[in-house]
């Protein structure tokens, strides 16, 4: 009971309330513990966790294989690039100088020498350097496997996004039409495209689409023509009157109402889920501190 | 806020404050407070006053404090029912990242009333996890919910199984699982990046219900447009109080909201002193005065 | 009328992988053909150009390259751009990286500056280099530099580099440039290096993160910010340099435009089948 | 060029293709390049941690160069030997050993001290930069008269006034005791469509930097397709479409409800 709970339990304390009031305290050995060492234990712990991990997953992929499930073959391809990858990065150091130029193994860089007739002698790497070394194997594993691999997963998001907005961006109520026009109208007057689209366009698309809504709510078709035809006269003569300026009335202006959503209302709803995110974290975390939420280390 | 309350956290804060003017005014020879942060300080042990006193007050009775409904946290039960009918399993992401983001323990805690109702259900759960310490919370806090109900042998280690720390990796072995299991539901809780969109638009080609929790701002529209149900910032940190309407949990939540009202009022306080000082009557500014 | 509201229904129930062939041709085609477009500057980019521009010759900038090579479209240029800048004033720049990959990033960067600039090393720049702890390497900046770094990325002793000879720690430089691309990153130098030290903080991040660091902009923790591709086409142009970004920045448009025509023809699809709906 | 890079090139072409083909439908290429993926990525953090964390960090502090366990190993990284560091090499052991059904509460020490931590270094770094800061911003310039009444971009008393407006409205839509009904409700509605058109304006920022980075990633195809790297684009999009056409129509896709 004493090691599987209340140890557990005086370590979030004690760390926590050390790393909180750290920050108030004026003496170094506390300063340089909080704004250092603490996280660096960290990355130790999670970096011996890692293994646990990599463990895990390889007992899942053999049981895979084991057992013949479906699709077992892919499991050999991931065992197998594990240990390729495992291989590169503890076993090989995979960098070796002659000179200002690097070969993967020992073998080349020798022959480079035997071709060369250079005077030069090989130089390995040290470890701990080799998976940083520029021309060694593991960053060529870094930018011909990792690199392209990661890089695509991300650009699919481009297509995804894509079909998102086009099935899931529907103006349902209001809210959602508002996301969807504050949305569209960051999209368009942030790129170069949205400053050749003048005010005038945009004046006209309204009322255009003012009159379509005005179809569905009212049935007198004088009326909606009246107001259409009005609404154009309207758009036009004040656009003679301004002479067609192609960047007023600014709010019709889709780089300069973008400034704005972006710098007033949108700034508000930023603010307001920071602050609220804010508080939650402190609480949430004051909550661990003081021991009353524990089920994280399976204490209900 | 009752005038009880009231009186308490007044009472509190100045003496906080007394507390806190003392240690600025310590001599030179004692050099242990960090004078230029004296605000933050103030302000943190009155989030902590207030808290315990909340927790305090819930303990004796919870009947008191009212909750609104979340609609996405009734959602949660809903799902479960429906994988149970279905006859497919659950899949919960509990996020990217490691315990070392308040959001990824709000993850596992939820995990672990997910994982009790899947017990009761007998529904099967999986769980994907991007870091081994995860791993080992999440763990540790599903066999303890298949334990409080009473179905030890519905637990198996393997139902949280890791796949990779690399973000995208990850997010390709997660899209995997789900084109080949075909959840009925997918819950998405604790921090996300950009895999948030590929998991959601993956989820939702499969017709999975699909809930989503995290306080990832920038993540939160993606999964409003896609999800089902979102609990968007701060009701992501109050979910595990409604889902165990523990005193001490609830307590939190009271806290959040009163700490944001004080917020509010400094806001006014603040306002009105710089009015005052702006149109010429005072010379005196809140804000300058405690050099924020 | 009804012809036209049947082509919109069919198009709303079409296959998502058409919209993926147009998406993907409407970036494609604009990169093999890249057409010049007016690009405006906005405000907040901006603020960043004259918050550089304002800082006396011959300062001392800490830049940070906090991503890697999967969002390098985005940021690269900006850190390009702000290079550029620095060195026309000759200030002296001082390279650190919270990303391991950023320190790839770096080396890249400076070699496609050397081409106009022909940095000296240790002169010019001091490549700090990587070192891992996220935001504990900010905070240990922050306090003392000398404790994070011993060494640059070179090896080189920092006794040994005239450059660092009075820099100590973050207040000893007078602006903070990050290029960051998530975590570790812009927030990371708010909480723990600009507000608690005061040095000037500015950055550009990648689209996405542009919300999130809105509000740190608008009160001052931020000077300005570039905001993804077209912020660094922006500041391509006003620095008078353009680059890949503002390359970019036709298919850029071009992919927005179809999107948005997506998002409009989708949801008319959805009003005519709404509207069918309550009539039948 | 050496022949390593142009290999490299044409398997980051072939793993580029693969993944893309996802988009067309879950098949083999996809299946293999997601295989890859996991088991080199997994491998890959593990030599990275191991590598920059517990070899120069751990390993550095422990067994420093004229330290007083020297004679054991000697890791020289310029850093002092500190016997605290014992404490984070026992709760990484105690991790590691968390893997056998005896000791598995032994990682409980290593989540404790990871979510203490967390919580005292989070609770800090929001306080002062989310909180504090940002309600202090909020307390907006209404009455100096030195601000114009409206203006499109910066400030002016119009916009201060909305903003303040939002954020409180917003703020109090995440008030949770109480019924959002009434006037209150009506106010905390309108906390929401500000928060809307804050989703709205990341979602728009979204599309701009997905498209950004798709620009990136086909500007790099581009690339390979050159003949300095053996036309690797073409031949690989070749090779996948083939195989790909051959085995969609071997597996003609099923139609699911």
């Amino acid at each position: 009971m004493l090691l599987k709970r209340y140890i557990p339990i005086g370590i979030v304390a004690f760390f926590g309330s050390l790393t909180l009031f750290g920050w108030f305290i004026e003496n170094e050995s506390i300063e340089s513990f909080v704004n250092d060492d603490a996280t660096q234990w960290y990355d130790i712990i999670a970096s011996f966790a890692i293994f646990l991990g990599a463990l895990n997953l390889l007992k899942l992929q053999f049981l895979k294989v084991v057992k013949r499930q479906s699709g077992w073959q892919y499991s050999v391809v991931a065992i197998a690039s594990f240990f390729f990858a495992f291989t590169i990065g503890f076993f090989m150091k995979g960098a070796f100088f002659v000179g200002e130029d690097v070969y993967f193994t020992q073998k080349a860089a020798e022959q480079a020498i035997l071709v060369s007739g250079s005077s030069e002698a090989v130089r390995a790497v040290e470890w701990g350097a080799h998976i940083s070394t520029e021309g060694g194997l593991f960053k060529w594993m870094f930018d011909s496997i990792f690199t392209p691999l990661s890089a695509t997963m991300f650009a699919l998001l481009a297509f995804y996004v894509a079909s998102a907005s086009y099935r899931a961006f529907r103006a349902r109520n209001f809210e959602a039409t508002l996301l969807l026009l504050a949305g569209i109208i960051i999209m368009l007057g942030r790129v170069p495209v949205g400053s050749l689209i003048t005010p005038w366009m945009v004046m006209y698309l309204l009322v255009f689409v003012g009159t379509i809504f005005m179809n569905t709510y009212f049935k007198d078709r004088k009326l909606i023509f009246g107001s259409f035809v009005l609404g154009l006269l309207g758009v036009t003569a004040l656009g003679m009157s301004m002479d067609w300026n192609p960047t007023q009335p600014a709010i019709f202006f889709l780089p300069s109402l973008q400034e704005w959503i972006y710098t007033v209302p949108n700034l508000a709803g930023a603010r307001a889920i920071m602050i609220g995110i804010g508080l939650g974290i402190i609480v949430t975390s004051l909550r661990y501190i003081f021991g009353l939420e524990k089920s994280y280390i399976g204490d209900q | 806020m009752n005038n009880k309350r009231m009186k308490t956290y007044s009472l509190g804060f100045l003496g906080i404050a007394l507390f806190t003017f003392a240690l600025t005014q310590l001599p030179d020879s004692v050099h242990i407070f960090q004078s230029d942060r004296a605000v933050m300080f103030t302000l943190l042990l009155t989030i902590i006053m207030v808290m315990l006193n909340e927790v305090k007050e819930a303990r004796i009775s919870t009947d008191s404090i009212f909750l609104r409904t979340i609609p996405g946290l009734k959602a949660v039960e809903e799902a479960v029912g429906r994988s149970t009918e279905m006859g497919r399993p659950i899949l919960y992401v509990p996020g990217i990242m490691d315990m070392n983001e308040v959001e990824t323990v709000a993850g596992v805690i939820i995990l672990g009333h997910v994982a009790q109702m899947t017990a009761q259900y007998e529904t099967s759960l999986d769980v994907p996890v991007a870091r081994s310490i995860v791993m080992q919370a999440a763990r540790e806090s599903c066999k303890e919910a298949y334990l409080t109900q009473g179905r030890p042998e519905m637990f198996n280690e393997d139902m949280v199984h890791y796949v990779t720390d690399d973000q995208f990796a990850y997010a390709a072995g997660v899209n995997g699982i789900m084109q080949r299991d075909k959840p009925a539901a997918c819950m998405y809780m604790g921090k996300f990046y950009a895999e948030s969109l590929l998991f959601a638009e993956t989820g939702n080609s499969i017709g999975a219900i699909q809930i989503a929790g995290t306080a990832s701002q920038a993540q939160i529209p993606f999964f409003v447009t896609a999800c089902d149900y979102t609990l968007m910032g701060e009701e992501y940190f109050a979910a595990s109080a409604y889902l165990s309407r523990k005193p001490e949990l609830i307590a939190g939540v009271k806290t959040q909201d009163t700490v944001k009202l004080m917020l509010i009022s400094f806001i006014g306080i603040a306002l009105l002193s710089r009015a005052l000082s702006d149109l010429g009557f005072t010379s005196f500014n809140l804000l300058t005065w405690l050099g924020l | 009328m009804k012809f036209l509201e049947d082509m919109i229904l069919r198009f709303g129930s079409i296959d998502r992988r058409f919209i993926f062939i147009l998406i993907g041709l409407a970036v494609f085609l604009p990169l093999l053909r890249p057409i010049d477009l007016p690009i405006r500057t906005t405000p907040t980019t901006e603020k960043v150009y004259n918050a550089i521009e304002a800082i006396p010759a011959n300062s001392k900038i800490l830049m940070s390259f906090d991503y890697g090579p999967s969002t390098k479209p985005e940021i690269h240029p900006m850190t390009l751009g702000v290079m550029r800048q620095l060195l026309r004033k000759d200030h002296q720049i001082y390279i650190t990286c919270l990303w391991p990959d950023g320190l790839y990033m770096a080396l890249d960067a400076l070699e496609e500056i050397n081409k106009e600039f022909e940095l000296v090393e240790y002169e010019d720049y001091v490549l700090l280099g990587f070192r891992p702890g996220n935001e504990a390497i900010v905070k240990g900046l922050a306090s003392d530099l000398r404790k994070v770094y011993t060494v640059d990325s070179k090896g080189t002793m920092l006794s040994d580099i005239p450059m660092m000879d009075d820099v100590n720690n973050l207040k000893d430089f007078q602006f903070i440039f990050t290029g960051s691309a998530g975590y570790p990153g812009t927030f990371e130098w708010v909480q723990y290096g600009g507000d608690p030290t005061g040095v000037p903080l500015s950055s550009g991040t990648t689209s996405i993160q542009v919300n999130e660091v809105m509000p740190y902009v608008q009160s001052g923790q931020v000077k300005g910010i570039l905001a993804g591709m077209p912020g660094a086409a922006e500041y391509e142009k006003l620095i008078g340099t353009p680059g890949i970004a503002i390359q970019g920045m036709a298919a850029q448009s071009f992919a927005h435009l179809v999107i948005v025509l997506f998002i409009i023809l989708g949801n008319l699809a959805y009003f005519i089948t709404e509207r069918r709906e309550r009539k039948y | 060029m050496a022949f390593s890079t142009i290999l490299g090139a044409w398997i980051a072409a072939f793993l580029t293709l693969g993944i893309l083909s996802y988009l067309y439908r879950d098949n083999p290429f996809y299946k293999i390049a997601e295989h890859i993926f996991v088991g080199v990525s997994a491998a890959y953090w593990a030599a990275t941690f191991y590598w920059t964390q517990i070899y120069p960090n751990l390993f550095g502090r422990l067994f420093p160069k004229d330290g007083p366990l020297a004679f054991i190993a000697e890791v020289d990284f310029n850093h002092e030997f500190n016997v605290l560091y014992f404490f984070p090499l026992l709760l990484g052991i105690m991790m590691l050993l968390s893997i056998f059904r005896q000791f598995n509460w032994m990682a409980r020490w290593g989540i404790a001290y990871t979510v203490g931590i967390a919580a005292g270094l989070k609770a800090y770094g929001y306080l002062n930069s989310n909180v504090l800061s940002q309600i202090s911003a909020s307390a907006v310039d209404i009455f100096s008269g030195s601000l114009p009444f409206f203006n499109m971009s910066g400030d002016s008393v119009f916009n201060n006034i909305v903003i303040l407006v939002g954020t409180i409205s917003a703020l109090m839509y995440f008030y949770f005791s109480r019924e959002q009904s009434g006037s209150y409700g009506k106010f905390t509605r309108l906390g929401i469509y500000f928060l809307m058109i804050s989703f709205g304006a990341s979602f728009g920022f979204a599309v701009m930097g997905r498209i950004s980075l798709l620009i990136g990633r086909f500007n790099d195809l581009i690339l390979f397709s050159s003949s300095d790297y053996n036309y690797g684009t073409f031949w690989m999009m070749l090779f996948i479409v083939v195989i790909l056409g051959f085995w969609s129509f071997q597996n003609p896709e099923k139609k699911e409800g």
